[in-house]
């Protein structure tokens, strides 16, 4: 069974449409990449996916339908989003937000050892622990969104534009770090990326959505290959 | 020289009424970034159940600690259901139910429990050794009472998880979701522990003003002052702040202005401070994000 | 305009033309006060409605305007109508100058500092030392003006067309003020402070500007209620004065004129419902009824029909 | 047997009241039903007094049970004006042009009835008992068409200073008032009564405002002043406030309180009655929770009718007593009117009331009006507190004196 299903979404913003009936499905402990231009519906289907828009047609995740669920049941259930802008708490402490990861897991014994392997994962985020996490720089921040997710002890984790703002050498070493743990935890990964050539290094399927639908599908190795999605996407 | 310790000694005791309501306003504010101005009637209506319990021969701490468990669980009803429907509503909608909240309570209160002042006891040994002229055993220990209070809620706050969720939870409730927190119980919560603060704040204040149901009312307006002076975000801010503010609005009408024109006064040196200093003393400094 | 809403003010205009000579005296009465409290409501909106300040002390500047109507008329013999100019000059003064300030204060302490100035004007008013003027705690009894020319108006009808003039005089200008460049500028000003800025709005002076604007339109309100009410005393200026007014217009509708005027009859009337229903605990009852119209009508009374307006079209 | 009855009440009638032979009425009389209208604040900052109407209220629904004024229901017509002027000017005239009653009856507050004050007596319609006691309500030549009821403030507190002045002619002043109408009414009085003294026997005078939370700071303020009188002129909490805090602090002055603030049970308990002992005061109303009044039948019988008719209504609260016996005296003055119910004869009636006793008075306090005598109550009797009960001492004095 997939880990993650989704049928026939559709969302809105108030009047605007935007998703129109999105198609795809995600196997346990993989990495899938979403592509798209600006505006074809990459990070409303994330936000979709955690019911922070209004939505029609069918989510189903681990064997729940969470199509019409509450966002904080969605992330009990174990979907951990690294949203856009990446939702830092900025009045509080690194370690603050990296607990707060933790809050909703019943292990709460555990959550001290994995705040110590995210430090283990991102040491500058140790030297950083006691200070406001909005004096952190950009890939600080990120280091702290992805960390925090973790902390959710996640099934799937949701990661939109995680390279965003970076430098190309955090880029790379914030890649690495995923694939490491997807690796060594088996967390699934659904990744919405500008940066496709990247993405698609990372990821083992990909979507490419346009104008709120899926145009094209199949495994990242492939899509690589297309000559279209190369043209559009990767630029060569 | 006298004549003004015993007034800024008067004024700790008066501050300590504006510290404790201060200290409920904060509560709230660091849940819902709101000011409720029905935090004095709130505190005043729960006043009157301790009241009511304690003349039905309930011993003092037991009508204390029911009256505060009442209070949580009236604070939480009022969020879930008179507050919930107006949450997406424009800010002074919100606030226009305050007023009407503020209203009722004050209204009802004077119905049930008609307009004659009550005495409230206090829980403190009348003849205590520390009683003084300056001040009395209750009023030492009513400001004794409010530090507790902000230890036990700094305590919270910092050290439990709750804690921590309830203020990210007013600071980013979207992130806060995103994370598995209950956002819409953490303001219900916040309410119930600012009405929880509040009644310990009534049943503190009551023995020192008497028991009626315009007690809060001219209180409130120093509390809000007390709270802003102090750092909006800050318990322990919102008690120094309630304090000066007592001390202050008494050496103004002693001293130099006369108690004409103390309260004026009082706001617009308040104001002034707030000018320079727009996050209090101890508030925090907010990084503006465009 | 169109030809509909033209059309619609006219009959509305008709309406209140025809109306003091419909119902009684005391009616007639009432509807002034609406009048009044409408020409308040409206300045309290431009601030709060329109451009984003919050006051929680409107009643001060209402007081003000009453009590420089009955200062002009009591020391000073001015003609009743003379005063009108007179509040509205002083208080777009006053509340400029308080705007200044409050130009540095946002949101709560924008909050605070108007609820102080409401708190603080009846005990200013009452002053020992100003008690010359404003006869202190006793207040000051005015008279009540009489029909000019020889209109065959009693006096309470007589005061009804003059403060649906002075009424319809502010919101014309209003009206004028709000739907052009300046209208724009403060809802920016409200809506992104910065970004106006960078439009190359100058934040600084529309919002002090709006401070003494609104300012002036409820002192002109204080003083026509000072004239219809022909006494003023620091009791009449309490800071439910105030409460009551944003009551008013967060209940008409924030950012709307015609708001103002719904605003208007819900403060005017409701009350006296409340009172109607219970002697027990009036005020519960208009509780209840505050919270049953933000509930019904979240963006207030205007809002609401614009919503239905809207529904009917499509 | 019918007809003879009717000729034999006339007769009666006749006999009683041989100038209102006629029945003649005014808006708000008729053969059934007297309309009375009232103002009260039943909400809003003054609230407390709220209840003084509803006690009104219940007496005339007792009245009408018992079978009216002479065969006359009394319909008590009573709007909320939460103590707002303008909104007195409102109901006032809500009363007497819409439900057109025949007068107005125990309007309270000072500011709200100077609201109203000219445009009664400009529609010559009585603005009868009204429920403050400043002292321009008693002015016939000018204003025909308003009575007081209550002794006003000047008057007590000169009655305060002849004592003073006979006892401690020496005495440093300390005057602790609340800052509106009624505070400075009494330092008036206070001021007046002491005449060229004045200045040199008044060390102090500081003042609170209603909304204070504590009035602590200015009694520190007193004490310091070095007085050794204290006129205490504040409304029940904050002169309970006051009381405690002079005697935790040590201060022992001889001690005036107001009249406002005497009760028993709810000021000077609350207070500490061993912190209250040695007030002097005065009073006119029967305080029904003084001991002395314990069994008092005047007072058992207010008791009865309090449970009955306004059952939610306070049995501690003076102003329920207050009410009841200005509804009292009203009762009289419409009985005297008889048929004869016109304004201008309510108050010619009004004003020729001749020594009425009534039981929740003080024994020796009478009501006592005449045309140029627009104050109903003026004699008043010192009291001094006990530590039980309130001692009335000298002789009743008429406080106008």
């Amino acid at each position: 069974m997939a880990l993650l299903e989704v049928k026939k979404l559709h969302a809105a913003y108030g009047q605007t449409r935007v998703l129109h009936g999105i198609d795809f499905t995600m196997e346990e402990g993989t990495i899938t990449a979403l592509l798209g231009a600006n505006g074809a519906g990459k990070t409303t289907t994330l936000r979709a996916l955690c019911g922070m828009v209004r939505t029609e047609g069918e989510v189903r995740f681990a064997g729940h339908d969470i199509g019409r669920r509450k966002t904080e049941d969605i992330a009990r259930l174990g979907i951990a989003h690294v949203p856009d802008g990446r939702g830092t708490f900025l009045n509080l402490t690194t370690e603050e937000n990296l607990r707060l990861g933790g809050y909703a897991r019943r292990d709460k014994k555990a959550v001290e050892a994995d705040i110590e392997r995210m430090f283990g994962h991102f040491p500058r985020l140790k030297e950083r622990r006691r200070q406001q996490a909005g004096t952190l720089s950009g890939g600080e921040q990120q280091m702290l969104a992805v960390s925090r997710a973790l902390m959710m002890k996640p099934k799937l984790m949701l990661l939109d534009e995680p390279s965003f703002g970076l430098a190309p050498l955090l880029v790379r070493e914030l890649f690495q770090i995923l694939r490491r743990i997807n690796d060594a935890e088996r967390v699934s990964m659904l990744l919405v990326e500008q940066n496709a050539a990247m993405a698609l290094d990372l990821a083992d399927q990909a979507y490419l959505i346009e104008t709120g639908r899926v145009v094209q599908s199949g495994s990242a190795a492939a899509l690589k290959r297309d000559d279209s999605v190369r043209k559009s996407y990767l630029g060569y | 020289m006298d004549a003004l310790l015993h007034q800024i000694l008067a004024g700790l005791a008066t501050g300590g009424i504006y510290a404790s309501l201060a200290l409920a306003l904060v509560m709230i504010y660091q849940a819902t970034h709101l000011v409720n101005f029905a935090q004095g009637e709130m505190a005043m209506f729960t006043t009157y159940i301790a009241w009511s319990l304690v003349n039905a021969g309930m011993p003092y701490w037991a009508a204390f600690f029911i009256t505060i468990v009442f209070a949580f669980a009236m604070g939480v009803l009022i969020e879930r259901i008179i507050i919930r429907p107006v949450e997406d509503a424009p800010v002074l909608a919100v606030v226009v139910v305050f007023i009407a909240l503020l209203v009722i309570l004050n209204s009802v209160a004077g119905w049930i429990y008609t307009y004659t002042i009550k005495s409230f006891p206090s829980p403190f040994p009348k003849d205590a050794f520390v009683a003084t002229k300056y001040m009395s055993p209750h009023e030492m220990g009513a400001i004794g009472i409010t530090l507790v209070v902000l230890l036990l809620l700094f305590a919270f706050f910092r050290f439990t998880p709750l804690g921590l969720a309830m203020r990210a939870a007013a600071q980013n409730p979207q992130s806060s979701r995103l994370v598995g927190i209950r956002v819409g119980w953490m303001l219900a919560l916040g309410w119930g522990l600012a009405a929880a603060v509040g009644a310990v704040a009534g049943m503190m204040v009551a023995p020192i003003v008497y028991l009626d149901p315009n007690m809060m009312g001219g209180i409130l307006l120093y509390a809000f002052a007390g709270a802003l002076l102090g750092g909006i975000d800050s318990p322990g801010g919102a008690v120094v702040g309630g304090f000066a503010v007592g001390v202050l609005e008494n050496v103004l009408g002693a001293f130099v202005i006369g108690n004409e024109l103390k309260l004026p006064m009082a706001l617009v040196l308040i104001i002034g401070v707030l000018l320079v200093r727009p996050s209090g003393f101890f508030g925090k400094v907010h990084v503006t994000r465009v | 305009m169109t030809r509909k809403q033209i059309l619609l003010i006219g009959v509305l205009l008709v309406i209140a033309c025809a109306l003091p000579f419909v119902v009684s005296n005391y009616r007639t009465f009432q509807f002034t006060l609406v009048m009044v409290y409408a020409t308040a409501l409206l300045g309290l909106n431009i601030l709060t409605g329109y451009n984003g300040q919050i006051s929680l002390g409107h009643g001060a500047f209402y007081a003000l305007g009453a009590y420089c109507a009955a200062v002009l008329m009591d020391q000073a013999g001015a003609p009743y109508w003379a005063t009108i100019p007179a509040a509205a000059a002083v208080c777009l003064v006053a509340g400029f100058l308080f705007g200044l300030p409050a130009l540095r204060l946002e949101g709560l302490y924008l909050a605070l500092a108007t609820f102080a100035l409401g708190v603080a004007m009846p005990q200013l008013l009452k002053y020992d030392h100003f008690a010359k003027w404003t006869g202190g705690v006793q207040g000051i009894v005015i008279a009540k003006p009489e029909a000019p020319w020889g209109l065959p108006l009693n006096p309470d009808q007589w005061l009804y067309f003059f403060t649906l003039a002075v009424t319809l005089v502010m919101f014309l200008l209003a009206w004028n003020l709000l739907r052009g460049r300046i209208g724009r500028a403060l809802v920016a000003i409200r809506d992104q402070h910065i970004a106006a800025e960078a439009m190359g709005v100058n934040n600084a002076i529309y919002k002090s500007l709006a401070f003494g604007v609104s300012a002036m339109y409820t002192g002109v309100a204080g003083a026509l209620s000072a004239i219809a009410i022909q006494y003023v005393a620091p009791d009449s200026f309490n800071i439910f004065v105030s409460i009551v007014f944003v009551v008013g217009i967060v209940v008409g509708g924030l950012a709307s004129i015609s708001g103002a005027l719904y605003g208007a009859l819900f403060i005017q009337f409701v009350p006296n419902i409340a009172d109607e229903i219970s002697k027990a605990a009036p005020w519960a009852i208009f509780g209840i009824f505050m919270i049953g119209f933000v509930y019904l009508m979240p963006t207030g009374v205007a809002g609401a029909v614009r919503l239905l307006l809207a529904r009917r079209k499509s | 047997m019918k007809a003879k009855f009717v000729t034999a009440s006339m007769v009666l009638a006749l006999a009683a009241f041989p100038a209102a032979a006629q029945k003649k009425y005014d808006p708000g009389a008729s053969d059934t039903e007297i309309r009375i209208g009232n103002t009260n604040p039943y909400s809003g900052p003054a609230s407390a007094y709220g209840t003084i109407g509803k006690t009104i209220a219940a007496y005339f629904t007792m009245v009408n049970e018992q079978g009216g004024i002479n065969g006359r229901k009394v319909r008590f017509i009573t709007y909320d004006d939460g103590y707002s002027p303008p909104k007195t000017v409102e109901m006032a005239r809500k009363l007497v042009e819409q439900d057109q009653v025949l007068f107005l009856f125990q309007t309270l507050g000072t500011p709200s009835n100077t609201a109203i004050h000219k445009y009664m007596n400009m529609k010559k319609v009585p603005q009868m008992h009204v429920a403050t006691g400043a002292t321009k309500w008693n002015d016939p030549a000018n204003f025909k068409w308003t009575m007081g009821w209550q002794p006003n403030y000047q008057d007590e507190a000169k009655s305060y200073v002849r004592y003073l002045l006979k006892e401690k002619p020496n005495a440093k002043i300390g005057i602790l008032y609340q800052n509106d109408d009624y505070g400075k009414d009494y330092v008036k009085g206070i001021k007046d009564g002491l005449g060229a003294k004045a200045k040199s026997m008044i060390v102090a005078e500081v003042s609170y405002e209603v909304a204070d939370p504590t009035v602590d700071s200015q009694i520190v303020q007193l004490q310091q002043s070095g007085a050794d009188v204290f006129f205490n002129i504040t409304t029940p909490k904050f002169a309970a406030q006051a009381i405690r805090k002079a005697y935790d602090i040590g201060w022992k002055p001889l001690h005036f309180l107001n009249n406002v603030s005497t009760s028993v049970a709810s000021v000077l308990t609350p207070a500490g009655l061993d912190k209250s002992v040695g007030l002097i005061s005065t009073a006119y109303i029967k305080d029904p929770t003084d001991k002395q009044w314990e069994n008092d039948p005047a007072i058992k019988k207010w008791q009865t009718f309090m449970k009955k008719y306004y059952p939610e209504g306070s049995l501690i609260d003076n102003s329920n007593v207050y009410g009841y016996t200005v509804a009292s005296t009203l009762h009289q003055v419409l009985k005297q009117a008889g048929n004869d119910l016109t304004r201008e004869n309510i108050m010619k009636q009004a004003a020729s009331v001749k020594g009425l006793k009534i039981d929740t008075l003080l024994p020796g306090i009478v009501i006592q009006t005449g045309a140029k005598d627009y104050a109903p109550i003026q004699s008043v009797q010192l009291m001094r507190f006990n530590g039980k009960q309130w001692e009335r001492f000298g002789q009743i004095i008429d406080s106008s004196m």
